[in-house]
C-alpha cells in the first residue's frame, strides 16, 4: 500500500511537471508578443528592452526559464514558498494574485459542487426508481438540456432574465464576504446555478445508470429477498455501490474547476483563478497562467489521492486488498 | 402432510409470467402448476431459460410487476401471494418464504460485513436490537458450519470462500425459521467438494427446520438424491412432474430422457455422456406448439400445430406430450433406460 | 447462465435470428427522441448549406452588410426584431436572423470535421493499443493521465493567439501550416479529443480481441492485418458512430466557446458563439443577440445528443470499463 | 481664492488665450461653489487591476488613468497644472518651485527655487530637497529600474553617460544648495517644463527608494508622498532598513488603492490642488456593467472604466442624469494605420483613397455614436494646437460618410490600378492582411472597412487577435493594415505624437510604435527582416529635428504644418475620431472637474456630499 502510494504520488509530480511544461511550451514567447513590452512604455526603446528581458530572464532560452521556474517553484523566492515569481503583467507577485483570487473560485466551486451533487444524485435516483415514468422522462430530458446547453449562454440569458428583468438576485461581479452574506449570497446564486447546471445533469445521468446497473446486481435481489423496505433497497444496498464512481469524478471534477471556471467566471466577472489564468492567458502573462494552471494540477493530484483514500472508505475490497 | 386449514404449503396454479421487453413479449412462464408440502423437497430441472429461476422469483414476488405480466396463483398456506399488496408481500418475504441463489459472490453485497447483512435480514421482520441480532446471525452462521462465527462475523464477503458464503447464505435465509426454502442453484458455482457439503446442509436444514425446499438446479444427481418430488422445465412449461421415483424409473418425455442421458454420472464413462442436440427456444414471441418440438427425436405432425396438455400417467405422474403412452413406455423400456444404466 | 434474468426481468433472448442491423432499426425507428434527434439534425444539415443564402435572399440582406442607419440607434445600440429583421441586429449592424442561418454552417463544419479527425485518429492509435498492447498503449494511458489534468481550455487559448499573430499561421512543418481561424479552431478541438477517442476505442478493442471468433480467426491462421480490418474493426462500427455522434456536440459547443472568449473564428465569418460574444456587450439590453443564436446552439447540440444516446440504445454500446 | 493661485491664472492666460477656443464640442461642466464641501469618501471604480504599465511606479508609470492618481493625489512637481479641463488644464504653472522660471543661456538652462514647507509623508517626514529630484531622475535614467519615457529628459547633459554607467551622476543637474536645481541641456527644448512636470520627476527620499533599486514596480507600495493624501497604512512603515520595509496596507497592486491625507501636507505650499475629500478608494472591478449599476446606487461614485453602450445612452439623454454626465477632450486621435512598406499600401494613390472612402460616421456609431467623439480630420487632437486646423479636412466626404467617387479619383494614376477605372484591381489588392484585435467594438469597424474596401477593389483576409498592439508593433510580421491603433498625448505638446509615431530613426524590432513606418530606410529594412517594398518610403525626421527645439508660438505651428504635410504628402493613416473623455458620477458626487494634463478626474477637485 505504501509502496503503491509513493508511486501515485511520483507519478503525480511528473504529470504536474509534464503539463507545465506543455503550459510553458504553448506560451513561452508567444509568438504574439514580447511581455517585455509590458514595462517597457508606450515609446519602447532597444535598450529598455533588453534590460528587461534581462530582469525577466526572457533573453535565455525556454528550457532555462523553465528551469529558474521550477526550481523557485520548489525552493520558493523572496515571497517564500512555493515560488511563483511575478505577473508579467503588474509585476505582482503571482502568489499573492492567487491568495487574492482564491476564495472567489473556491466558494463559486464549492457552492456549485454542493448543488450538483445534492441536486445530480437526487434527480438520478429518483430517475431510476421511477424508470420509464414520465418523472425519468422529465428528469432525463432536463439532464439532456443540461449537457447540451453552453454555460456561456445560459449564464447570459439567466442574467437578463432573473438579474436585469425579474431583479430577483444580484447582477454580476463579486461581492465578497465581508459585505455581508446577503449580498454575497445574492451574487453568487446564480453562478453557481449555472454552473452546477451541467454537472447536475451528468450526475444525474451518471447516477442513473449506476443505480440501474447496480439494482441489476444479486445483492440487491437478496436484499429484497430479506423482506427490507424498497426504501432500505435503494438508500442502503443500491446508492451506497453506485457512490463509488460518483466519487471519482466528483474529487476530479472539483479539482478542474480550480482553475477552469473560465467561462463562469467571465460571465458573473467573478474574476476568480480561472479568469486570472484566462487574462494571462490573452496578455502573455506567462507567470499567472503558470501559476493557476500549478494550482490546478495540484489540486488534481491532491484529489486523485483523496478519492483513493475515500474509495478505500466506501469500498472494503480496496480497503483490505 | 397438509397445512393451515387443509391448503398445501406452497400451491402454484396455473403460473404464466411475461416480460414486455423493448424487443417483444417474452412468455417466460406458462400455465405452470404444483405443490410443495413442508418438510419435502421438490426439485425443479430444466437447462437455462427454461423459466426455473423466474417461477422461483415469482413466488418471492421479486419480479417487477411494471414489467412483468404475472397470470395464475401462488398459494402460500391458502393465501395467494400474487394477491398481496407490495408491503404485505414484504413481510413474506424472507419470513415465510426465503431464498437462496445461485452466486454466492454476487449475492451478499460487497460493502457489508456478512454478520450485519445477516442482523439486517433478522431486524426486517422482527424489532429486535442490533446487538440481539448480531447474536442470532452468530448463532446461525454457527449453525451452518461457519467456525468462529463471533469473530468471522465481522468480516467483508470477500474474505469468505464460496462455500462459506453460500452458508451464509444459507444462514440469512433461515433466520426466521421459513416455511418454504427456495434454493436456486445453490451449488452451481461452487467447487465441487463443497458442493456436495452444501446440499448436504441444505438436506439437513430441511430436516431440522422442517421446511419445504424448492431445489431448483440442472442437476440431476442432486435431484435423485434429495428431491421428493420433480418438475421438469422446457420454455417456461412443465414437462413432466410427480415423485421422484417415478421420474428417475419411468421417465415419460423425450425432453427428461435428453436431460437424463445428458446426466454425467459416478458410474458412467463421460464418453457416452449424450448432449441434447439444439439449443434453448428462444422465449420471444415463441412458436405455436411444443417448445422442445425443434429439439425432438420423436417429434411428428401434431408437435408443432398446439402445445400438449400435461396428462395425469398411472404412477401419480404428469406429462406434456403427444406421444402416445405405449410408445412413450416402448422408448423408455428399450432404449433411454439401458443407455442411462449403462 | 451469466445473465440470469432479474428483478427487472429482462430476459436476454437466446438466439439472435434477426441481423445486427435489422434489429438495431427496429429498435431505433421505436425511439422517438432520437428520431426528432435525427429529423433536427437533417433540417440543420439543410441550414447549414442552403441556410444562408437563402436567408440573405429572402431579406434580401447579405451576410456581411452593416445596417447601421436602420438598425442600429444613435449611441450604436443594436435594434430588436422588426419585419424586415425578423432577428433584429447583431452587434455590428447586420442582420441577425442572416447571420444566425450562415452560423449553422460554422457551427457544422467544426463539429463534423473536427469529430471525424479526432475519430479518425483515435481509430488508428486506440486500435493499435488495444491489439498490439505494449508501448503504444503505455503512452496512450499516460497522456490520457496528463491529458485529464491539462487546463483543455487555457491550453486552446495559448495556441489558438499564438497562432493567429503569423501571417502564415502555425507552421508544423515546412510548407504545411494551420491557418487561423476555421482550420485552427478545428485542429485544437482534434488535439484535445482524440485521446479521449483513443482510449474507448482501446478498450473495445481490448475486449473485442478477447472474443472467441478473434481466437477462432487467429487459430485459423489470420494475419492481424485480416483480424484488424476483417474482425476489429467491424466490431467497432456501433461504438465509433455512437462516440463519433455524441463528440460532435462536444465540439460545436467548443467551437462556440472559443468564439464566445474572442478566440474562434475570424470576425467575418458568422458563428453562433461569436454572436454570442458580440451578445455580451449587450447582454442587459439587446435579449436577441444572446436568444436566437443560443437557441439555435441548444437545438443543434440537444439534437446530437439525442441522437447520440438513442443510437447508444440502439446499437447497445456499452463503455468498457 | 489665494494670492499665488491667481497670479498663476495669470500667466497661464497666455497659454489658454491660444487654447480656450478647443472648448467647444467639449461639455466643460459648470461649477457650483455652494455645493462644494470638505470631506468624505471618493469611491472610484477601475476596470483593470493597477498593473497598467509599471504598477504605478511614478518611475515607471506611463498610462493617463495613474497619471491621474499620481498628479492629484500623491506626487508633486517642480512645475505642475492647475487640474482643470480644457486649455487652462494644460497650461504649466508653479507647483514645488516657487516660481515657473524662464530659460536662459539661449533655452539651455533652467533654475528652480524649492518651496520650504513642503514634506515628504510619514514615515519619511521630512522637507523636500534639491536632492530628492535628483533622485527621482536618476532612477528615472537608470536603466534598471523601469522608466518608460527616460527618452524625455535625454536632451539634459550628461544623461546618456549616466544611463550607459559611464557617470556617477548626471552632469546636467546641478543643486547648489538644498533649495536650489539647475538643469543644463545640450539642444533647446521648446517643452522642457511639460517634461518636468510628468510624475517621474517628482521628488523621491532616497532612504526609501534606494530599497528598491533594480526592483521596478516595487516602490508603489510604499510610495511616499508629497501631496495631499497618502496611500493609507504609509504612516506604519518601518523604514530603519530596507529589510524591514512591508507594502502600506492600503495598495495591494490588485484590488484596492486606498489613500487618506497626509499630514506633512502644508496646504499654503500649493496653489492647485483643493483636497476636498477626506480619502480616495480605487476598486477593481472587471465588469463595467457591474460599475455602473454601482455609480447608479451611489456605492461608486465614478470610474474609469469604459461605458456601456447602454449606460452611456441613459445617462447621455435622460434630463435628470444629465447632470451626472461629463465630457471632455480626450486630446487622443483613434486611426487606421497603413503600412508605407506594404503593398499595396505602399501607393500613396491607395492610401488618399483610403481616406476618402472610410465611412468615418459608421466607425464612430459602432463605438457609440457622436457621443463617443469628434471624427477626426487629421492627425493630432485640434485641442492641441489651439484650433488653428478646425477647418482643415483634405480629405473631405459628405456626413463623413466616405464617398467611392471621389476615392476612385484618388486612386487614379496608382500603380495598382489598371487604366482610369479608379479600382484597386491588381493581384496586391486582394486578401491584404488585416490585423485585428477581439476588443468589442472591432468586429463591426472590421466589417465597415471591408464593406467600404470593396468599393475601390480592395478586399481584407482578417486576423483576429486578442491584444492586436505587439503584432503590430513588431515591423517583421509586415502588417499592412489595422484597425487598432489610438494615440494619446502624454502632455500638452505635439510632440508626444510626432515623435514617438512617425520618428524613422525611432524604428525597432519589437514595441515599434511607427506603424505606418515612416521614414523607414532600406538599411534599417534589412536589419529588421522587413520585407516589404522599402526604397523612397517618405521622411519626416528633418521636419520633426526642427520644429522640437522651438518654443511656442512658432513650435505649434511649425507642428500644424507637419500635420498637414503628412497628410497631404505622406498619409501614413486614415484618423477618424478625436474621442472625448465621459465619465459618470454618482449623485454623491457635488463637484466635479477634469484633468486635462492626465485626461482624467482631477481626484483633488472632486468634492462628495
Amino acid at each position: 500500500m505504501l509502496l503503491y502510494l509513493a508511486r501515485r504520488l511520483l507519478w503525480t509530480i511528473l504529470v504536474v511537471l509534464v503539463v507545465m511544461f506543455v503550459t510553458f511550451l504553448v506560451f513561452f514567447k508567444l509568438p504574439n508578443g514580447d511581455p517585455a513590452l509590458r514595462f517597457a512604455g508606450k515609446s519602447p526603446t532597444t535598450a529598455s528592452l533588453a534590460e528587461i528581458h534581462k530582469r525577466l530572464h526572457l533573453d535565455k532560452p525556454f528550457y532555462v526559464e523553465y528551469g529558474y521556474f521550477v526550481k523557485n517553484f520548489a525552493v520558493g523566492d523572496d515571497q517564500g514558498w512555493p515560488g511563483l515569481g511575478y505577473s508579467y503583467g503588474n509585476y505582482v507577485s503571482v502568489r499573492s494574485e492567487i491568495l487574492e483570487r482564491a476564495p472567489r473560485t473556491l466558494f463559486l466551486v464549492a457552492g456549485a459542487a454542493t448543488l450538483w451533487l445534492i441536486f445530480g444524485v437526487a434527480i438520478g435516483v429518483l430517475s431510476a426508481v421511477k424508470r420509464r415514468t414520465w418523472i425519468d422522462r422529465v428528469a432525463m430530458g432536463f439532464a439532456l438540456f443540461g449537457i447540451s446547453a453552453p454555460v456561456f449562454w445560459l449564464g447570459l440569458m439567466s442574467l437578463f432574465v432573473v438579474w436585469k428583468k425579474l431583479g430577483l438576485t444580484g447582477g454580476s461581479g463579486y461581492v465578497p464576504l465581508s459585505d455581508g452574506i446577503g449580498a454575497w449570497f445574492s451574487h453568487m446564486i446564480l453562478p453557481w446555478t449555472v454552473l452546477a447546471l451541467l454537472y447536475i445533469a451528468i450526475y444525474a445521468r451518471l447516477t442513473r445508470n449506476n443505480l440501474l446497473e447496480t439494482l441489476g446486481e444479486d445483492y440487491i435481489r437478496t436484499a429484497r429477498a430479506k423482506g427490507l423496505s424498497e426504501r432500505t433497497v435503494i438508500f442502503k444496498h443500491g446508492l451506497r455501490a453506485s457512490l463509488s464512481p460518483i466519487a471519482t469524478i466528483f474529487g476530479l471534477d472539483i479539482a478542474l474547476l480550480v482553475g477552469g471556471a473560465i467561462i463562469t467566471e467571465s460571465v458573473f466577472n467573478i474574476q476568480g483563478l480561472g479568469w486570472l489564468a484566462f487574462n494571462g492567458a490573452i496578455t502573455q502573462d506567462l507567470p499567472s497562467v503558470l501559476g493557476v494552471v500549478i494550482c490546478t494540477a495540484t489540486a488534481v493530484a491532491v484529489m486523485n489521492l483523496v478519492v483513493d483514500v475515500v474509495y478505500a472508505f466506501l469500498d472494503p475490497r480496496v480497503r483490505y486488498a | 402432510m397438509a397445512g393451515v386449514g387443509g391448503s398445501s404449503l406452497l400451491e402454484v396454479r396455473d403460473l404464466s409470467v411475461r416480460f414486455r421487453t423493448r424487443d417483444g413479449v417474452v412468455q417466460a412462464v406458462s400455465n405452470l402448476s404444483f405443490t410443495l408440502e413442508r418438510g419435502e423437497t421438490l426439485g425443479v430441472v430444466g437447462e437455462s431459460g427454461s423459466g426455473k429461476s423466474v417461477t422461483s422469483l415469482a413466488i418471492m414476488g421479486l419480479l417487477n410487476r411494471n414489467f412483468a405480466d404475472i397470470t395464475g396463483e401462488i398459494l402460500f398456506e391458502g393465501r395467494d401471494l400474487l394477491k398481496l399488496s407490495p408491503a404485505e408481500l414484504r413481510k413474506v418475504r424472507g419470513k415465510d418464504v426465503s431464498m437462496i441463489f445461485q452466486d454466492p459472490f454476487a449475492c451478499l453485497h460487497p460493502m457489508y460485513r456478512v454478520g450485519s447483512q445477516i442482523a439486517e435480514a433478522v431486524r426486517a421482520h422482527s424489532d429486535v436490537s442490533k446487538s440481539v441480532a448480531q447474536a442470532r446471525a452468530v448463532e446461525l452462521l454457527d449453525a451452518v458450519g461457519i467456525p468462529n462465527a463471533a469473530v468471522r462475523a465481522r468480516d467483508y464477503p470477500h474474505q469468505f470462500s464460496g462455500g462459506m458464503r453460500q452458508r451464509a447464505m444459507i444462514a440469512m435465509a433461515l433466520v426466521h425459521n421459513p416455511a418454504v426454502l427456495i434454493a436456486d442453484e445453490p451449488t452451481t458455482a461452487l467447487d465441487v467438494t463443497v458442493q456436495a457439503q452444501i446440499v448436504e446442509l441444505i438436506d439437513k436444514v430441511k430436516r431440522d427446520f422442517n421446511v419445504g425446499v424448492m431445489l431448483i438446479t440442472h442437476d440431476l444427481g442432486v435431484v435423485a438424491e434429495t428431491a421428493s418430488h420433480v418438475l421438469v422445465m422446457y420454455g417456461g412449461r412443465a414437462m413432466e412432474y410427480g415423485p421422484s421415483y417415478e421420474i428417475f424409473h419411468a421417465a415419460q418425455h423425450p425432453y427428461a430422457w435428453g436431460l437424463l442421458e445428458s446426466m454425467p454420472r459416478v458410474d458412467r464413462k463421460l464418453d457416452v455422456l449424450i448432449p441434447i442436440e439444439g439449443s434453448p427456444p428462444s422465449l420471444l414471441n415463441p412458436p405455436p406448439g411444443c417448445p422442445f418440438n425443434p429439439r425432438c427425436k420423436y417429434r411428428f405432425d401434431a408437435c408443432d400445430k398446439q402445445s400438449p396438455k400435461l396428462v395425469q400417467l398411472p404412477g401419480g405422474h404428469l406429462d406434456s406430450c403427444f406421444l402416445s403412452t405405449e410408445r412413450k413406455q416402448a422408448e423408455w423400456r428399450d432404449k433411454v433406460s439401458e443407455e442411462i444404466s449403462q | 447462465m451469466t445473465a440470469a434474468p432479474t428483478t427487472v426481468g429482462g430476459v436476454a433472448p437466446q438466439t439472435v435470428t434477426r441481423s445486427g442491423f435489422e434489429l438495431f432499426w427496429l429498435r431505433f425507428k421505436e425511439d422517438r427522441a432520437a428520431l426528432l434527434g435525427a429529423g433536427t439534425i437533417g433540417v440543420l444539415i439543410v441550414i447549414a448549406i442552403f441556410g444562408g443564402p437563402i436567408a440573405s435572399a429572402v431579406t434580401g440582406h447579405p451576410n456581411t452588410e452593416q445596417y447601421q442607419q436602420i438598425m442600429q440607434d444613435s449611441f450604436g445600440l443594436p435594434k430588436g426584431p422588426t419585419s424586415a429583421f425578423w432577428f433584429g441586429s447583431d452587434g455590428e449592424a447586420r442582420d441577425l436572423f442572416v447571420r444566425t442561418m450562415y452560423g449553422a454552417r460554422t457551427s457544422l463544419i467544426v463539429g463534423v470535421v473536427a469529430s471525424g479527425i479526432a475519430v479518425l485518429i483515435g481509430l488508428v492509435v486506440g486500435m493499435i493499443a488495444g491489439f498490439y498492447r505494449g508501448i503504444v498503449d503505455t503512452i496512450l494511458s499516460r497522456t490520457g493521465d496528463v491529458m485529464l489534468a491539462m487546463p483543455q481550455l487555457l491550453i486552446s487559448i495559448g495556441i489558438v493567439a499564438a497562432c493567429s499573430s503569423n501571417k502564415n499561421g502555425c507552421v508544423i512543418a515546412g510548407p504545411i501550416a494551420i491557418q487561423p481561424g476555421l482550420a485552427l479552431v478545428i485542429a485544437v478541438i482534434v488535439i484535445f479529443s482524440w485521446p479521449y477517442i483513443a482510449r474507448l476505442v482501446r478498450g473495445f478493442t481490448l475486449s473485442i480481441r478477447e472474443k472467441e471468433f478473434v481466437e477462432a480467426s487467429r487459430s485459423l491462421g489470420a494475419s492481424d492485418t485480416r483480424i484488424i480490418f476483417r474482425e476489429i474493426l467491424p466490431n467497432l462500427s456501433g461504438p465509433i458512430i455512437v462516440y463519433t455522434t455524441l463528440l460532435i456536440p462536444q465540439s460545436i459547443l467548443f467551437e462556440a466557446a472559443l468564439s464566445y472568449l474572442g478566440l474562434g473564428v475570424p470576425p467575418d465569418t458568422a458563428s453562433w458563439g461569436g454572436l454570442l460574444n458580440d451578445a455580451q456587450r449587450y447582454y442587459d439590453t439587446a435579449w436577441w443577440l444572446m436568444f436566437f443564436p443560443g437557441l439555435f446552439l441548444v437545438i443543434t447540440t440537444l439534437a446530437f445528443n439525442l441522437l447520440g444516446d438513442g443510437l447508444r440504445d440502439a446499437l447497445d454500446v456499452r463503455a468498457e470499463r | 481664492m489665494k494670492k499665488p493661485f491667481g497670479r498663476l491664472v495669470a500667466l497661464a492666460g497666455v497659454v489658454a488665450a491660444i487654447v480656450v477656443a478647443t472648448a467647444a464640442g467639449a461639455t466643460a461642466h459648470s461649477n457650483k461653489a455652494s455645493s462644494i464641501k470638505s470631506g468624505g469618501t471618493l469611491n472610484v471604480g477601475w476596470e483593470q487591476s493597477f498593473g497598467f504599465t509599471d504598477n504605478m511606479d511614478p518611475t515607471g508609470e506611463y498610462l493617463g488613468d495613474a497619471f491621474g492618481i499620481l498628479d492629484n493625489l500623491l506626487v508633486r512637481t517642480l512645475v505642475g497644472y492647475t487640474h482643470n479641463a480644457d486649455g487652462p488644464g494644460n497650461a504649466i504653472v508653479a507647483d514645488i518651485a516657487t516660481t515657473v522660471p524662464k530659460p536662459t543661456n539661449g533655452g539651455l538652462t533652467y533654475t528652480f527655487k524649492i518651496k520650504q514647507g513642503v514634506k515628504f509623508s510619514p514615515p519619511v517626514n521630512r522637507q523636500v530637497t534639491s536632492a530628492d529630484f535628483v533622485t527621482a531622475l536618476e532612477r528615472e535614467a537608470n536603466p534598471k529600474d523601469g522608466a518608460q519615457y527616460a527618452f524625455y529628459y535625454k536632451p539634459i547633459k550628461g544623461w546618456d553617460a549616466y544611463a550607459a554607467g559611464k557617470a556617477k551622476s548626471i552632469s546636467g543637474i546641478k543643486t547648489p544648495d538644498a533649495s536650489t536645481i539647475v538643469f543644463t541641456l545640450t539642444t533647446p527644448t521648446g517643452d522642457f517644463l511639460k517634461r518636468l512636470a510628468m510624475p517621474a520627476a517628482g521628488p523621491m527620499p532616497v532612504e526609501v527608494t534606494k530599497c528598491f533599486e533594480g526592483q521596478p514596480g516595487k516602490y508603489t507600495a510604499d510610495l511616499i508622498s508629497t501631496a495631499g493624501y497618502m496611500i493609507k497604512g504609509i504612516d506604519e512603515v518601518d523604514i530603519s532598513s530596507c529589510a524591514n520595509i512591508k507594502p502600506a496596507a492600503g495598495y495591494d497592486g490588485q484590488t484596492i488603492l486606498d489613500v487618506v491625507r497626509n499630514p506633512n501636507y502644508v496646504k499654503s505650499t500649493d496653489p492647485t490642488r483643493k483636497n476636498y475629500v477626506d480619502e480616495v478608494k480605487f476598486m477593481v472591478n472587471a465588469s463595467n456593467v457591474d460599475i455602473y449599476n454601482k455609480i447608479e446606487s451611489g456605492q461608486l461614485d465614478m470610474a474609469t472604466s469604459s461605458i456601456p453602450p447602454a449606460v452611456l445612452k441613459k445617462y447621455a439623454t435622460s434630463s435628470s442624469k444629465k447632470q451626472y454626465f461629463h465630457q471632455n477632450s480626450g486630446d487622443r486621435t483613434w486611426y487606421i494605420t497603413m503600412n508605407l512598406t506594404q503593398a499595396p499600401f505602399d501607393d500613396i494613390h491607395v492610401r488618399r483613397a483610403m481616406n476618402y472612402i472610410v465611412d468615418k460616421d459608421a466607425l464612430r456609431q459602432g463605438w457609440g455614436g457622436p457621443t463617443v467623439g469628434d471624427i477626426a480630420n487629421h492627425l493630432v487632437p485640434d485641442a492641441l494646437f489651439g484650433g488653428q486646423l478646425k477647418s482643415y479636412n483634405p480629405y473631405k466626404t459628405p456626413g463623413n460618410h466616405g464617398s467611392a467617387a471621389l476615392a476612385m479619383k484618388a486612386m487614379k494614376g496608382s500603380k495598382y490600378s489598371t487604366g482610369n477605372s479608379g479600382m484597386c484591381d491588381a493581384a496586391a489588392c486582394k486578401n491584404v492582411l488585416l490585423v485585428s484585435d477581439t476588443r468589442g467594438v472591432d468586429p463591426g469597424m472590421v466589417a465597415t472597412l471591408q464593406q467600404d474596401a470593396k468599393k475601390i477593389g480592395i478586399t481584407f483576409k482578417v486576423r483576429q487577435i486578442n491584444g492586436a498592439y505587439p503584432t503590430i508593433q513588431t515591423p517583421s510580421k509586415n502588417v499592412p493594415i489595422s484597425e487598432r491603433p489610438g494615440w494619446g498625448k502624454d502632455y500638452a505638446d505635439a510632440l508626444t505624437f510626432f515623435l514617438p509615431l512617425f520618428d524613422g530613426r525611432t524604428i525597432i524590432a519589437n514595441g515599434n510604435t511607427n506603424y505606418s513606418l515612416v521614414g523607414v530606410t532600406p538599411a534599417q529594412c534589412k536589419t529588421l527582416k522587413i520585407g516589404g517594398n522599402c526604397t523612397g518610403v517618405p521622411s519626416v525626421d528633418t521636419q520633426l529635428d526642427k520644429c522640437s527645439v522651438q518654443i511656442d508660438p512658432a513650435r505649434t505651428t511649425c507642428y500644424e504644418n507637419l500635420d498637414k504635410y503628412l497628410m497631404t504628402n505622406v498619409v501614413p493613416w486614415v484618423p477618424w475620431m478625436w474621442s472625448k473623455v465621459t465619465r459618470i458620477t454618482s449623485s454623491n458626487v457635488t463637484h466635479y472637474q477634469f484633468d486635462q494634463f492626465a485626461t482624467t478626474p482631477a481626484y483633488a477637485m472632486i468634492s462628495v456630499k
